[in-house]
């Protein structure tokens, strides 16, 4: 029993320390010196709404900036809906 | 203390979680994963994620709860 | 208005275009749908060979979707690379379809009919939007696209189909969602340590990246590989696929033997040329390791194979094998191995594509596909076998056809990375594709029949058209390989090797 | 199917409610958080909850399979709101570069083809849902 | 070090979340567990991405016009997470009509079970 | 049941056209020429859809005296829960925690199902009270304490509910 507990204490120290590494080497929670806020977002949050017109940016990302994504995005819900009918729709065979 | 509530937020979500991974009534976890979801959509909302706050509140904790409903009606509820 | 300027992105759409117009179709002019999607995919051929002209004559075409600049837009980039593989999948796409018009009216499930074309383009569409994509964001939502439509392939022959369809299909989505979720973290990764999606800007901000958040940027390769890994089924992580092939129609077994893991490992030689740098890849010691696994997928999937009985088994066990071989090309670090592991993408899709449907074919006459049930069959179906037949041959790699040209390149690559052990890998592999194909063609050729066997008598001939397109094909690209070695050895210096 | 009359009759007057809630969200995705992902799941949602209320066939009956079928396509007008732009001699699905008017930003009307796309997509969206649940629900499966 | 653990909280209770989902999808048999498990993987995943746009004192991406100076958090994950949880859906769905068939055909959501009541396609 | 489509007439549905109309100009940020066009444009699409959720047949559709009213009522529900809330919280805030929880059943004279819907809708937002179930004309009722389950039986509302419903 205690050797069970031994082994399951010495997992979660060891998944912890790794978590622990993993999070340390991620730019702080919050910054705004983060690459992923400094290199292409500031076009999007300064002029978004004088080249898309929509003043709630994420709408101007995915319908306008990125608006071939949102059409694979629709077209993988026309995906989703032909795959359940193939399994569970409509006619069968007589 | 606002960074408080977040951490008891996260810390809801991960008890919802394991209980998930725990009941063997299924049906018992998907009612547990809608309000996780639910959590989830607070969550964003505080990390200013309004738009991803509304698609979770309407499409996990709604239509997907909805799907697994469907799904455990038409199969069974418990787990062997 | 030049339209073909616009083919980047209408070599996507139109196939797409076509798949949301099937259950119109079906619903009101039922007449309608197989000449559309043959169409659509026509069309997507014919602007794949289109661009393949296009950037032979003037280099790689950069299309902005939206007029947005790359790295706030999406990119549509298609370089050597893009064009050759979008060329492998249009075309043998299009001859899967022609085939599957014949061969959906007896083996799928009637209500089902239209939706399978319309996932098939769909499936087509996918894989053409990820080889083409600059944008590794792109490249998740079509890589979903094609996932979800191979996934609901499987079972789709509806009650014509096997028992365990649904349990196959299942499986595969399992392994599948948790390779796709791993690619949506290495994307995560990626953005978090760059700040950008776009892969030729991915590219240059990593070099910088590396020394800022190095863990982010072995942890994002890392997920990539394993989730690209899973996708592609390479050897320890192929379990997914003989149940999956076994179980779906034989044109959906042939398209994702043939085109999706083909498509997955090029997303793999792309991320480590492209995106990541072979150098640095390299650097981390992944690259061997991930030598030894092809070097073992090659060796174990034969092995495999031979102790199958059923025909689609043994076809899929050797595409584990096959795949080997494409990621142990692209890895050698030397051009000449580099060459023939692409020139193995199209030499496998090929013969692949040939043996399946022929197999399909014999299935469509007689239902069985054990191998006790091809004895004789060369007699009764000539030209059906007689493509197989080909197909094989040139897998072991007998000289005129393609699979000489592709190992031979192989070979020399090993020989130039010094790498001898691979060498006699590839030499015993041979071997072992030898031992299961010839056996197979013996079945086929030189046994007769069993007592009271169906009789059965050759393939409709729109079926037997792309088979035998197919392994002409075989015959066609080996004696004249320096048709796609223009385009790949353009690729291969592009790619800076 | 319920019995419970608070239910029943709560499910019956909220559902255009919801419905006007969920064409609110989509006509304001440019402007307020929300647009046609949102908006359609809500619409989506006030069908499953007609269904789970009234029994399947009330929602079949009120969006017949013609018209599901129609609207399960109606990616093709995503698709060609996106050749505007090759016909404007620019690229696919271009917007502002289309000459495509932008509008007034903070107006209803504006947003150029956002605004068109994030009813398509509402469509859409209401749409898929509706035929997800009301496929994987039906007892009577053939 | 410690501080600096503690304060990305949010990228723990991810990573806690992600693993919790993993083992969920390996170790429970039931199909309909696997697909909580899936689910909540997931969303872990968009937990990751969501905290990871976000910044100090910064407004929803919404722009009041008008004001000037305001810092608003990081768009581009809010906007590809809104894809990726449609993507998450539709496999969700597909997943569960999957299932409600091989309970047609085995009457058992055990994925060990529906193993060994396969048949060899022959 | 909800009625069928064909039968919905035009009156109904110019009624559930304005009910939507005035709903969506309520939720509207603004209300300017823009917002006006669109809504009507919106509230015409739902009403076509499903105004026969709405107003099930022509004897449904309230006269100006029954909005007033029912606005009226809602004024008055919204006042009791502000009483009732201060009531539970100075219940729940007490150290002796004075509870007894008792579900008591009661039969309103109200006559139509919407106004006996309303009427548990409202004794369930009132905090302390919920409604379990109603069974013929009986409601099933939930309470905190003793008193208030008294209280819900002779409840004033319901008295505005019928003069509401007398009205219709």
């Amino acid at each position: 029993m205690i050797r069970k507990w031994l082994i399951r204490l010495i997992f979660i120290v060891l998944l912890g320390y790794l978590v622990a590494g993993f999070v340390v080497g991620l730019p702080p929670f919050g910054s705004a010196d983060a690459p992923a806020y400094t290199h292409v977002v500031p076009r999007y949050i300064e002029r978004s709404v004088v080249e898309t017109g929509a003043t709630n940016i994420i709408s101007g990302i995915i319908l306008d900036y990125r608006a071939y994504d949102t059409m694979g995005e629709a077209t993988v819900l026309f995906t989703a809906a032909l795959a359940i009918l193939s399994l569970l729709g409509g006619e069968k065979d007589d | 203390m606002i960074w408080l509530i977040d951490l008891l937020l996260l810390l809801f979500l991960i008890v919802c979680a394991l209980e998930a991974t725990r009941n063997k009534d299924l049906l018992s976890v998907v009612i547990i994963f809608s309000s996780y979801s639910l959590v989830m959509a607070i969550i964003w909302q505080q990390l200013n994620a309004p738009d991803i706050a509304i698609t979770e509140a309407a499409v996990g904790a709604g239509i997907t709860t909805m799907l697994f409903v469907a799904a455990i009606s038409k199969t069974s509820r418990w787990e062997e | 208005m030049i339209l073909s300027s616009h083919f980047p992105v209408l070599i996507v759409v139109a196939p797409l275009f076509a798949a949301y117009l099937m259950p119109l179709c079906w619903r009101w002019k039922r007449g309608l749908t197989k000449p559309i999607a043959v169409t659509a995919l026509t069309l997507s051929f014919l602007m794949a060979l289109n661009m393949a002209f296009q950037v032979l004559r003037s280099g790689p075409i950069s299309y902005h979707a939206g007029n947005w600049q790359p790295p706030w837009g999406i990119e549509i980039y298609v370089d050597y690379l893009s064009v050759y593989m979008a060329l492998v999948v249009t075309g043998v796409g299009l001859l899967i379809l022609i085939y599957s018009t014949k061969y959906s009216d007896k083996m799928i499930e009637k209500g089902n009919i239209a939706i399978f074309f319309a996932l098939i383009l769909l499936l087509i569409a996918g894989l053409t939007g990820m080889v083409v994509t600059g944008d590794l964001f792109n490249l998740f939502v079509f890589l979903e696209i094609a996932s979800l439509a191979s996934y609901a392939l499987v079972p789709i022959a509806g009650s014509k189909g096997t028992k365990g369809r649904f349990e196959a299909s299942f499986r595969y989505l399992y392994m599948g969602a948790i390779a796709s979720t791993f690619t949506l973290i290495a994307i995560g990764f990626a953005y978090m340590a760059t700040g950008t999606l776009n892969m030729a800007d991915l590219a240059l901000r990593l070099v910088e990246a590396r020394e800022a958040y190095p863990t982010l940027v072995l942890m994002s390769l890392g997920f990539f590989v394993v989730g690209f890994s899973l996708k592609s089924a390479l050897f320890p992580l192929h379990l997914w696929l003989p149940d999956a092939y076994a179980h779906a129609p034989a044109p959906v077994s042939a398209l994702s033997s043939g085109l999706t893991i083909k498509v997955m490992a090029y997303v793999i030689i792309r991320l480590f040329y492209s995106i990541f740098g072979i150098a640095f890849v390299s650097s981390t010691g992944l690259l061997s390791m991930i030598q030894i696994i092809a070097a073992l997928a090659i060796i174990i999937g034969s092995l495999y194979a031979i102790a199958q009985k059923d025909v689609i088994r043994i076809l899929a066990y050797s595409s584990v094998s096959q795949i080997g071989y494409v990621i142990l090309g692209a890895t050698l670090l030397s051009s000449d191995g580099f060459t023939g592991g692409l020139l193995h993408i199209l030499h496998h899709s090929i013969m692949k594509g040939t043996m399946i449907l022929a197999v399909g074919a014999v299935m469509y006459k007689t239902g069985k596909r054990n191998i006790q049930d091809f004895k004789g069959m060369g007699r009764r179906m000539p030209y059906t076998m007689g493509a197989f037949s080909i197909a094989a041959l040139s897998m072991v790699g007998i000289p005129p056809l393609t699979g000489f040209v592709s190992k031979w390149f192989l070979l020399l690559g090993t020989l130039e990375a010094k790498s001898y052990a691979f060498t006699f890998v590839i030499l015993a592999s041979s071997l072992l594709n030898a031992v299961y194909y010839l056996r197979l063609i013996n079945y086929i050729h030189f046994k007769d029949p069993d007592e009271g066997s169906v009789r059965v008598d050759e393939a409709p001939m729109t079926m037997l058209i792309p088979i035998v397109i197919l392994g002409l094909g075989a015959i066609f690209v080996g004696m004249m390989a320096n048709i796609p070695l223009t385009l790949i050895s353009k690729a291969v210096s592009s790619l800076g090797l | 199917m319920t019995e419970d009359i608070i239910v029943k009759t709560t499910a019956r007057l909220m559902t255009p409610f919801i419905q006007m809630f969920g064409l609110y969200i989509i006509l304001h995705g440019h402007l307020t958080p929300g647009g046609g992902f949102q908006g359609g799941a809500v619409i989506g949602a006030s069908m499953i909850l007609l269904a789970v209320v009234y029994g399947l066939e009330e929602g079949e009956k009120r969006m017949s399979h013609d018209l599901s079928t129609v609207l399960e396509s109606s990616t093709i007008v995503y698709v060609l709101i996106g050749f505007i732009g090759i016909a404007a001699g620019v690229n696919f699905l271009a917007s502002g570069a289309a000459g495509i008017p932008l509008g007034r930003p903070g107006d209803l009307l504006s947003g150029g083809m956002i605004l068109a796309l994030n009813i398509v997509i509402g469509f859409k969206v209401a749409s898929t849902g509706k035929t997800l649940f009301y496929t994987l629900a039906k007892e009577d499966e053939g | 070090m410690i501080y600096q653990v503690i304060s990305q909280y949010n990228y723990i209770a991810a990573v806690i979340l992600f693993f919790i989902g993993l083992y969920t999808m390996i170790s429970r048999k039931n199909l309909i567990k696997k697909i909580i498990g899936l689910n909540i993987m997931d969303t872990s995943v968009f937990l990751f991405f969501i905290s990871m746009g976000s910044v100090e004192g910064g407004k929803a991406p919404i722009i009041v016009l008008g004001s000037e100076n305001v810092i608003y958090v990081n768009p581009l994950p809010q906007a590809l997470i809104l894809t990726a949880i449609v993507v998450a859906v539709s496999v969700t769905a597909f997943a569960l009509a999957l299932t409600v068939k091989l309970y047609g055909d085995y009457g058992t959501l055990d994925a060990d079970k529906i193993r060994e009541l396969r048949e060899e396609p022959g | 049941m909800i009625q069928h489509k064909d039968s919905i007439d035009k009156p109904s549905f110019i009624t559930a056209f304005i009910a939507l109309f005035v709903f969506w100009l309520l939720v509207s940020s603004a209300i300017d020429i823009q917002h006006i066009l669109v809504g009507i444009v919106a509230a015409f699409v739902v009403s076509y859809y499903s105004a026969d959720l709405l107003i099930k047949k022509r004897e449904d559709i309230p006269s100006i005296k029954v909005v007033l009213l029912f606005l009226s009522y809602i004024y008055q529900l919204l006042l009791e829960i502000i009483k009732a809330n201060i009531h539970v919280a100075r219940i729940v805030l007490d150290p002796k925690l004075p509870i007894s929880p008792v579900i008591i059943k009661f039969k309103p004279r109200l006559k139509s199902e919407t106004a006996k819907v309303t009427l548990a809708n409202s004794i369930t937002l009132t905090p302390g009270t919920l409604t379990l179930d109603i069974i013929g004309d009986t409601f099933y009722v939930h309470a905190l304490t003793a008193e208030a389950a008294e209280e819900v039986k002779t409840w004033h509302m319901e008295k505005r509910l019928k003069e509401v419903e007398d009205a219709a």
